[in-house]
């Protein structure tokens, strides 16, 4: 039995989780680049520019500079607990890509390889899973530091991450009930030639992108490291590479929820609307190519977008984060599903 | 009461509208002005290749002035340090040997000067004290330093280059103001 | 006639019923009182004239004359008759609380309209438990009488009322409802109700009828026996179920008192006599020894406290448990002559204590006092009370031409052809009675008069007619007893062919 | 032994561990920790007999709801080691005898049963189409009255936790 | 059908209004007007034996209604209705969200309806849940209160373990079921002996049951429960919820173990033998009056247990009138207690005086739960009674309730002594202390159709029998 | 897989479960054990409904669905409970800034 699994299948997955995980953290890298470079040209700045050129070497001189700096692991807190934080933030945000899918599928070797790791039918509700598993690594790690800053930071960060999943997951449900399946591939095959879901759905991903932005901890909602009341939130007490974590945690996060943006709302790794592309006549790795390379010109698009609106915003007050978390989203997004849900028995009808 | 000024702008506080209070509208406008910033000319500059040309009038880090023979010019009078708003000058003075005539300028000079520029303000008030332009704020910064006990320049920080041994040195030092004023 | 559209039984029961819960609405005391007496009195009217009526004819001892639907679905109906017993009891009932409410006409009572409801719906749970054909019923009517007592005792007794009425409560309660579980068992036995197109009403029946006709082997005749007869042994009550006896008789109100003795505890003879022979006789047979011995045990220990007792009361509520346990005795001889000899004790038994305690009461009235030590000379103060005392004195120790000497006569009859040595035993019982009675008469109307005694006086003349009434009761059943006999024939009859 | 047996019993071992750790562990945010160990493997249970729909949702809910509001009390609380100071020994033997006898009788009595199979990695039956039909076809009525239990849960909620004026 | 549904729904509707409404008093007539509705529709369902059609839904056979649920249900929903008559006053007092205590109840009454009319475990549980969830909140909802905070929390500690072990026994059941089924009237028990699995079933449902219902030895939180929590919502929990849960035990019981009933009824007369005895006995010593309570209700409970170890036509009947009259005589004992100054025992001493009233129909409630004839009380217990004697099995136990009622008049009548026959205790100006306060007319009006009821129902009781055998 | 494995295995978690509930006197913990009881009857429905799609209802796999449509109800409730649940241990923990089970019992003396 153990010799009937299909190995080449298994080192193909194991492959292109590599490709994945590295993926994610090489654009993570670059994402600090990019967020301080676009800061930079936002604010009329330079950004970096020392290290490489145009300091494109900076992440990773940030990244040594995190290794080799000192460890400080406070006193009267868990150790375990202390590392698990960060850890677990890691782990989390790396856990989405699985079912992502990048692109089709390329041919290798003979052989047709999908370019996605797991396609599960329930890969929307994964995402959730695994979004909402993302707190505990702030959670753990905050009150691990044994810092009362650090702590409400933390506290800060899961009651404003629950309480944005409530309308994230309700405009999901319109989304679903659009769709009809829960497959992130199927979507993305059901947006190919056609409507993309933000013709359909334009408000609920505007409440989807708002939510997007709290999940991913990103100004205007950081309310859990926000510097000016709480030093340094839930990552005050964190230094060297387990702060590197965190930092990477989110640009990771950020990069996968614009991943997962594209694909639910603008087709994926559809290079266009309305245009069959397969009617172009090219190969399938061609076609695979610039599938991935639409995707990834969407999620720069998403980055750019996050970095922007983290430039142009001021960060909320926490009760009117959660005004309008409870207030405003739930209630537009039950109003969405019920129009979308209203609208659907109408034309099925 | 009577505004002092005619800047004082009244607010309006009126409750905000329905379309204000969605944010949006303000929101796509503020995303605007950041976006149209990309496209603006950077007033930044590449600092340690290009700088900017300091004002005439700048006063920098203090330096002690030398003659063109170089000699101190410092007769150890203590008028700078009486001037001194911050009290950060301190000097003693001796009398100057017959074998050192060609250290000292006049009789008298100071054997320790210490400027402690943790406390210096550079107003520039023991330059206009000093009747013998031997005291001038050059066009360079303090740097920056470890210890507290570093800020505290003594003459040797503080004297220019000899003009004779390290002419360059001098003329690098000295900058634009000293030459005008050596030149008094 | 009046027959027709409504019977003697129901009249009996819905009269005082209504009467007393009307009487809860009246404001003022006298008024109350007065309604009262007339209500009761009524009642007797009413009685006195089912007597009229009845032609002897009765068939049998389940003569239900009326009968409604009540509780369908389990076969229990509104069943309501009077045979000779129920008759005699049913006029002893009626008889004793007019009596009660004349002797007792002085007393002041708080909240007199509640008092006088109370005692006229307690009269009406004693006619139901004397009329009832259906056992269901008669045991709603068995508490229905209970619960008006309990209140009576508590609100208007003595000092130390709440707890001896609540020792009673418990027992009777407790009792009852062990009666309920027999009743239930022995109801699961009965043959089905089926109306007259042959449809199953009821899967069983509460009727007597249908309890009768039930063939109960040997074995749930016996414990049943004990679930019925205990009680009616604590409502007697006979020996070992005694206990609340006393206090309570010591502690109610004077009119509660006379209708606990005289009324309330025949129903539990009565019971007997209706129910437990009828329904079990090989069960009584069985036990016949145990219970007589019980009895007997009952009495002469009984009548050995009364003698030590130096409070009237008690006396008197001692002896009345003596009576009783012969009254059970006899019963359990199964003999035709204890048992019609305890029917017309019953009813002798029944008027002779109501007369004592009233003679007790209107000694009390007078000199607030109960210990037999404080009192004396009494009769120098109130002669004819003490003569009218001395009778009714006397009848209770059974003297020949009294109406107790007929009953007790009979009773002794029965149990010396039961066993000898139980009627040489329950003999001395009545030497004992002799003794404490007479003891009690010498101590408290003769001899000196003492500070406590010298402002009695003598009674008044509705007082005094009513102990008359009571006098001539006695002398009536005792010389002349045979109406009661005819009366309770067919019943004895009935009786004895269940016993076979 | 194929390769899910051994996954099953690896997952259950581990979930037996998390389960004694959460039981006996002094610190209450480690006890939350290893509880969400347990649901983990419970969810990994799931996944090898195809109920893939559970095992997401288990984690959302449990994993991802449930425990994170008892962590969020618990940090809250600031509740530590400290908190629960050592109860009596006799009690807790008490107790542990109590539950293991228990178990041990449950377990003597069912492992009598008979030997049924459970149908490991394929069929549809935890699939997320079949729950689907089954709960809006045949559920319907139970699953509106979740909504009642929800309407009432979230009153409570707030009547509880929403201070008097 | 219309009571699920429509109580679900003005729940909501009082929710709502929680929201909107900012009178204290409006509430309060909302449900009682609510209700009303509800309770008319119910037996309008009960005449004509089908729902509104607009409520008229397809239940894939969930839930099932027949005259005999649909009575309780009329019951429950009348008592209910009852008691916002008689203790709406009182809910306002609680605290500051009278609407949502209301809504609150409603959606207890509508798990009291689906725990009366289920038909799979699902519905049974999530009808308990539904019942359970918002009586953990009532019982907090004097939330400055420590006894009440207790209250609550002991409350909903035990409420969800049990939980846990019924779910055990669902799970179980549903193993061995070789119908995989989860209709109770859909269990294959198999040939002469049980599966095990099913044997372990059915005693983990018992055991959750029995704490349900509080059944010794699983009663050990009602105490404590019914003490702590405020008193208008122990009125409420101890009687209609209570009986919702015993017909739930007994409806659960007869359709899916009622085969098997010999290898199963000796547990429940262990059952009830400890409930009876540890209730009463226990009861005895209180001097609490709303301890003594709660007590009673354990040991009424044990009363209510014979008709899950009868299972027979009458001990429907007579679970039916013993949820009438216990629900009728417990919740105006309370509203009496409600009103009282002091809830110890001596605390009544001399109402009888004050108000007359009040103690004239506490005597009658009283009476009631003793179970004198011409009460309610009565027929309720004499039906159980003879339900469990028909039952024919285990004839002591029979004698053991009986003596156990005679102890229940103990304490039952120690209130009745202290009402008529002691006096109020003097106060400081050496005037009789207030016994009571907030009586007003109308309460007494409403005590005296309560009382009057329990006395119709114990001369008549074929009132509401009748209605088991009705068919539309 | 043997079914009793899974049944071992769910009330090997039910027991800890039932042991946690009775050794442990934090609030808390206590409600947490409850939570692994209810998730171990979970785990057990799901195995026996995939019993069930091996067995009986291999015919008819909705019938074995509807175990699993039970658990996701469990969820539901314990998700319903959990609210309720915490917010009673919150407030009294406002009340005597304790959630010590044994506390409350001092508090009745």
């Amino acid at each position: 039995m153990l010799l009937a699994i299909d190995w080449l299948f298994i080192l193909e997955k194991f492959a292109l989780i590599l490709i994945v995980v590295m993926g994610s953290l090489v654009i993570a890298m670059y994402a600090t680049y990019a967020e301080r470079k676009v800061a930079a040209i936002l604010q009329d700045r330079r950004g970096p520019n020392r290290a490489g050129p145009f300091g494109l070497l900076q992440p990773v001189a940030d990244g040594l500079k995190l290794f080799f700096k000192e460890e400080i692991i406070p006193d009267f807190s868990s150790k375990f607990l202390f590392i698990l934080g960060p850890a677990l933030a890691m782990l989390t945000a790396i856990m989405t890509g699985a079912i992502i899918p990048w692109g089709d599928k390329v041919q290798l070797f003979g052989r047709d390889i999908p370019l996605q790791i797991a396609d599960i039918d329930v890969g929307v509700l994964y995402v959730f899973a695994v979004v909402s598993l993302g707190v505990y690594g702030i959670m753990i790690g905050s009150w691990a530091s044994n810092n009362k800053y650090s702590l409400m930071g933390g506290m800060r960060a899961a009651s404003q991450i629950i309480s944005y999943e409530l309308a994230m997951g309700i405009t999901m449900i319109a989304l679903i009930l659009v769709t009809g399946n829960l497959s992130i591939k199927e979507m993305v095959l059901q947006q190919q030639h056609g409507w993309w879901n933000i013709f359909y759905q334009p408000f609920g991903f505007l409440i989807f992108l708002i939510c997007a932005f709290a999940e991913c901890n990103r100004t205007p909602f950081d309310l859990a490291e926000a510097e000016s009341e709480l030093v340094g939130g839930y990552h005050t007490e964190y230094s060297s590479m387990k702060l590197g974590f965190y930092l990477f945690a989110e640009y990771i996060n950020m990069f996968v929820s614009s991943v997962i943006m594209s694909s639910l709302y603008f087709g994926g790794y559809d290079l266009l609307p309305f245009v069959d592309e397969s009617k172009w006549g090219l190969s399938a790795n061609w076609m695979a190519l610039i599938g991935i390379a639409a995707l990834m010109a969407k999620v720069v698009f998403f980055l750019f977008f996050f970095m922007w609106v983290r430039w142009t915003i001021p960060r909320f007050r926490y009760d009117q984060l959660m005004n309008l978390g409870w207030r405003v989203l739930i209630p537009l997004a039950l109003i969405n599903m019920l129009v979308t849900g209203g609208v659907i028995l109408y034309l099925h009808k | 009461m009577q505004a002092l000024t005619n800047r004082l702008k009244q607010v309006e506080r009126k409750p905000m509208s329905l379309l204000e209070r969605m944010y949006l509208p303000a929101i796509f406008k503020g995303m605007i002005i950041t976006f149209g910033h990309m496209f603006k000319k950077r007033p930044t500059i590449n600092y340690p290749e290009k700088t900017r040309p300091f004002s005439p009038v700048f006063r920098g880090l203090h330096i002690l002035n030398r003659d063109e023979e170089g000699r101190e010019n410092c007769t150890a009078c203590g008028l700078c340090a009486v001037a001194c708003p911050a009290e950060a000058i301190t000097m003693e003075a001796a009398e100057r040997k017959e074998s050192e005539t060609h250290l000292y300028r006049e009789e008298k000079y100071a054997a320790k000067y210490e400027i402690n520029m943790l406390r210096c303000i550079f107003c520039g008030l023991c330059e206009e004290a000093c009747p013998k332009d031997a005291i001038y704020l050059s066009e360079t910064f303090a740097p920056a330093d470890y210890q507290r006990k570093q800020f505290i320049y003594k003459k040797e920080d503080l004297l220019i280059p000899n003009p004779i041994t390290d002419p360059e040195g001098y003329k690098k030092a000295a900058g634009n103001r000293v030459q005008l004023n050596a030149n008094k | 006639m009046l027959g027709t559209y409504i019977t003697f039984p129901e009249l009996l029961i819905w009269l005082p019923l209504i009467a007393g819960i009307l009487s809860f609405f009246i404001q003022k005391e006298a008024t109350a009182k007065n309604w009262a007496l007339f209500a009761s009195i009524g009642t007797l009217m009413i009685s006195l004239a089912s007597l009229m009526y009845s032609d002897g004819s009765q068939k049998s001892f389940d003569t239900s004359n009326v009968s409604y639907v009540w509780l369908p679905s389990i076969g229990s109906s509104f069943a309501v008759g009077l045979d000779g017993i129920g008759r005699l009891l049913t006029l002893l009932n009626a008889i004793a609380f007019p009596l009660i409410f004349i002797v007792t006409y002085n007393k002041q009572y708080k909240n007199a309209a509640a008092f006088y409801g109370l005692m006229l719906l307690s009269q009406a749970g004693l006619m139901g438990v004397f009329c009832a054909m259906d056992v269901l019923l008669f045991y709603f009517f068995w508490e229905l009488a209970l619960i008006p007592v309990y209140f009576l005792s508590s609100r208007w007794g003595g000092e130390k009322r709440i707890a001896a009425t609540f020792k009673f409560f418990i027992y009777t309660f407790a009792g009852s409802l062990i009666l309920l579980v027999g009743i239930l068992y022995f109801y699961q036995l009965t043959a089905p109700v089926i109306d007259r197109a042959g449809n199953t009403l009821a899967e069983h029946s509460f009727s007597l009828d249908a309890f009768l006709k039930v063939s109960l082997t040997g074995a749930q005749q016996n414990w049943l026996f004990w679930l019925f007869f205990i009680a009616f042994a604590i409502k007697m009550p006979i020996f070992p179920f005694h206990t609340w006896q006393p206090d309570a008789y010591e502690q109610a109100p004077a009119a509660t008192t006379m209708v606990l003795s005289g009324i309330m505890v025949k129903m539990g003879v009565f019971a007997i006599l209706r129910w437990l022979i009828p329904l079990f006789p090989l069960a009584v047979a069985r036990w016949d020894n145990l219970v007589i011995g019980l009895s007997i045990f009952g009495m002469i220990y009984a009548s050995l406290i009364a003698i030590k007792q130096d409070n009237i009361k008690r006396l008197v509520a001692y002896s009345s448990i003596a009576h009783i346990g012969l009254m059970c005795a006899a019963i359990f001889t199964r003999t035709e002559i204890g048992i019609q000899g305890t029917i017309i004790q019953m009813f002798s038994h029944g008027i002779n204590i109501i007369g004592l305690w009233m003679v007790v009461e209107l000694l009390e009235q007078q000199t607030g006092i109960k210990k037999i030590s404080e009192l004396g000379g009494v009769a120098q103060k109130a002669p004819v009370l003490t003569i009218l005392l001395v009778v009714i004195a006397l009848a209770n120790i059974a003297l020949p031409l009294t109406n107790a000497f007929i009953g007790e006569f009979m009773m002794f009859s029965g149990l010396f052809a039961f066993n000898k040595w139980y009627a040489a035993f329950a003999g001395i019982s009545i030497v004992l009675a002799a003794v404490y009675t007479l003891g009690m008469i010498q101590k408290v109307f003769y001899g000196p008069v003492n500070v406590f005694t010298e402002k009695v006086k003598d009674i008044q003349w509705s007082q005094r007619l009513v102990l008359i009434i009571i006098v001539v009761i006695i002398f009536m059943v005792g010389v002349f007893p045979q109406p009661v006999f005819n009366l309770t024939k067919q019943a004895m009859v009935f009786i004895m062919t269940k016993m076979k | 032994m194929g390769i899910t047996t051994i996954v099953f019993f690896i997952l259950s071992a581990i979930a037996v561990m998390s389960a004694i750790m959460m039981v006996v562990s002094k610190s209450p945010v480690h006890s939350v920790l290893w509880l969400i160990a347990v649901f983990f493997t419970i969810s990994g249970h799931y996944i090898l007999m195809n109920a893939q729909f559970l095992a997401i949702v288990n984690i959302i809910v449990y994993a991802g709801a449930i425990m994170v509001l008892f962590l969020f009390v618990v940090m809250l609380m600031n509740l530590n080691v400290e908190s629960e100071p050592m109860k009596n020994y006799r009690i807790q033997l008490a107790g542990v005898v109590a539950g293991g006898s228990l178990m041990l009788v449950l377990l003597s009595a069912l492992m009598k049963t008979d030997k049924l199979m459970v149908q490991l990695k394929d069929g549809d039956v935890g699939l997320i189409r079949q729950l689907g039909r089954v709960l809006f076809n045949d559920y319907l009525i139970p699953f509106e009255l979740s909504s009642v239990l929800f309407l009432s849960a979230m009153i409570g909620a707030v009547v509880i936790s929403k201070r008097d004026k | 059908m219309n009571a699920i549904i429509l109580t679900a729904v003005w729940g909501l509707v009082m929710m709502l209004g929680g929201a909107f409404i900012k009178s204290k008093t409006l509430p309060k007539y909302l449900a009682i007007g609510g209700l009303s509705f509800v309770f008319l529709a119910n037996l309008w369902e009960l005449y004509t034996g089908n729902p509104f059609s607009l409520l008229n839904v397809d239940t894939k056979e969930m839930l099932h209604t027949n005259s005999f649920n649909l009575v309780f249900i009329a019951i429950a929903l009348g008592a209910t209705l009852l008691y916002f008559l008689l203790n709406g006053r009182d809910v306002e007092k609680v605290g500051s969200h009278v609407s949502e205590y209301f809504a609150l109840i409603f959606f207890v009454l509508c798990g009291v309806a689906l725990s009366a009319t289920f038909n799979t475990l699902l519905i049974l549980f999530l009808g308990i849940e539904i019942i359970s969830i918002p009586l953990y909140i009532l019982t907090g909802s004097d939330k400055r209160n420590l006894k009440s905070n207790e209250a609550s929390l002991k409350y909903f500690l035990m409420g969800t373990f049990s939980t846990g072990i019924m779910l055990m026994g669902i799970a179980f059941i549903y193993g061995g079921n070789e119908l995989a089924s989860f209709f109770i009237n859909n269990i294959k028990l198999g040939e002469g002996k049980m599966p095990l699995l099913l044997t372990a079933g059915l005693v983990f449902l018992m055991i959750a049951m029995a704490f349900k219902v509080s059944a010794a030895p699983f009663h050990f939180w009602t105490p404590d429960v019914y003490d702590g929590a405020p008193t208008v919502f122990t009125s409420f929990m101890s009687t209609i919820v209570k009986a919702a849960g015993f017909f739930a035990f007994v409806r659960l019981f007869e359709n899916a173990f009622g085969v098997v009933q010999p290898q199963w009824q000796k547990l429940i007369v262990i059952i009830t033998v400890a409930t009876l005895l540890i209730g009463n006995l226990t009861a005895v010593f209180q001097q609490s009056v709303k301890r003594m309570l709660a007590y009673s209700s354990i040991a009424q409970a044990g009363f209510m247990l014979f008709a899950v170890f009868a299972l027979n036509d009458k001990a429907k009947e007579g679970l039916i009138l013993y949820s009438a009259a216990y629900s009728l005589a417990t919740i105006g004992i309370f509203a009496i207690l409600i009103r009282m100054n002091d809830y110890t025992i001596d605390g009544f001493n001399g109402l009888a005086r004050q108000q007359p009233v009040m103690a004239a129909t506490a005597t009658v409630f009283l009476l009631s739960l003793t179970g004198i004839p011409l009460t309610a009380g009565f027929q309720s217990k004499f039906y159980m009674l003879m339900a469990a004697i028909k039952n024919g099995h285990h004839f002591w136990l029979v004698i053991v309730a009986v003596l156990c009622a005679a102890i229940s008049a103990y304490y039952y009548f120690r209130i009745i002594q202290a009402m008529y026959f002691k006096e109020a205790s003097l106060g400081a100006d050496n005037q009789p202390l207030v016994l009571a306060t907030d009586v007003n007319d109308r309460f007494r009006a409403l005590l005296l159709v309560v009382a009057a009821l329990l006395l119709i129902l114990g001369a008549y009781p074929q009132l509401l029998i009748d209605w088991l055998h009705y068919r539309p | 897989m043997d079914i009793r494995a899974y049944i071992g295995l769910a009330i090997m978690l039910f027991s800890i479960g039932i042991i946690g509930v009775l050794i442990r006197r934090n609030a808390i913990i206590l409600f947490m054990c409850i939570e692994l009881m209810l998730n171990s009857v979970n785990l057990l429905l799901v195995a026996f409904s995939k019993m069930h799609a091996n067995g009986v209802a291999h015919a008819n796999p909705s019938l074995a669905s509807d175990a699993q449509v039970f658990v996701f109800f469990i969820m539901v409730v314990a998700a319903a409970e959990v609210s309720v649940g915490l917010a009673i241990i919150v407030m009294m923990y406002r009340n005597i800034h304790s959630v010590d089970i044994n506390f409350l019992n001092r508090l009745k003396n």
